[in-house]
């Protein structure tokens, strides 16, 4: 199964890139899906949304989902 | 109501008076504002630029959202709010809110939970241009 | 600080985006603005017209006054307070205030704060035309 | 001594008249100020300044005072 993951604000500099492909063979978490894409890095101060919803870390990623991580907001 | 990210500078004065129009006349009793005004100076230091910074389908969405929740909840006649996107300069507007209702208290009341519903869900990122570098705004102000 | 008592019917937003023309571009973060307007509607009645009528001199001062508290005690920027009196129709705006700081939360509580003791305490009295008769208001909305 | 007495709105209008000068002997209290004019109509909703102030109903006048009285205040 395909999902999508994207990165924004400083993360996405901080990746060097907008964001990953990822093909994975069962459902995983959240956090397993970060430690794919940040090679283990700790989870610092991250926010992370499953299909433009916020997510909680333990939530199961399912076929076709876009996934992001991001710093707090400051907007407004 | 009316949501709209804009990737341009816009007149948050023009925006409502002209939102307005398309409202009945003589309905209406109270219309709180807010706006968020982009200024040359934060935490010791000058600003020349800010980029702001969303994501794009889900930001539109918690705007839809939390601005349904408002006029539902407080029984608003109706709601506008813009956010800008992209690069802003000091004195550009950033947010407006503006809520309208029979009575002031509603209008109070929703325009600012608007505003601080806003501030701590929506995807939005700052990007501060200093006179050297830049630095991403770490947290909010508090409400 | 403007603070005025206008005969005649005025632009709300108009009158905000002309006098933030004369403060310091870059300066404020948040502008937060109540609009009274008023309804053709109320107490269960169509309202034709209504009269405001104020104690000329004793009004002004108590503007003045809670508009110099306010500045003072939010370190306001800024502070617009605009009142109608004599014959006010539907749709006409009755009061303006429009308060500006640096962070959201100072011009959200003194706009706010504002309204409540000028609703309170300054010495404003309205009558209500109806399609047959007159009639003083009694007292205001709560807040 | 002198003052200068005005009325307000729904009490101008009772009262048939925007106010009265009188003439008295001493300082009187606010509420002997409304007894004479109004032929002590009881004190019901009304309020009174003194000097453009709002006053206390024992303050005392003095020569040369503008009082007025009116009901509830309805602006904004």
């Amino acid at each position: 199964m395909h999902i999508t993951v994207k990165y924004f604000a400083s993360l996405r500099e901080q990746m060097g890139r907008e964001g990953d492909i990822l093909d994975i063979e069962e459902p995983i978490q959240m956090t397993d899906v970060w430690q794919r894409v940040s090679n283990n890095k700790p989870l610092e101060n991250l926010l992370c949304s499953r299909n433009r919803q916020y997510a909680q870390w333990d939530e199961l990623t399912e076929d076709g989902d876009e996934i992001a991580f991001f710093p707090p907001v400051t907007g407004g | 109501m009316k949501i709209e990210i804009r990737t341009q500078d816009y007149d948050p004065w023009h925006e409502i008076s002209s939102y307005q129009q398309q409202m009945s006349p003589g309905s209406y009793g109270a219309t709180a504002v807010f706006v968020g005004t982009m200024r040359d100076f934060n935490e010791g230091e000058d600003v020349e630029a800010m980029l702001l910074e969303h994501y794009p389908g889900m930001t539109e969405k918690q705007l839809e959202t939390l601005g349904q929740q408002a006029i539902t909840q407080h029984e608003l006649l109706d709601l506008l709010i813009l956010h800008r996107v992209g690069e802003v300069r000091p004195n550009d507007p950033i947010v407006l809110v503006a809520a309208w209702s029979a009575h002031r208290k509603a209008s109070f009341d929703a325009s600012r939970e608007v505003m601080e519903k806003l501030k701590s869900v929506a995807t939005f990122w700052k990007k501060e241009q200093l006179g050297e570098g830049a630095r991403w705004v770490e947290k909010n102000t508090p409400g």
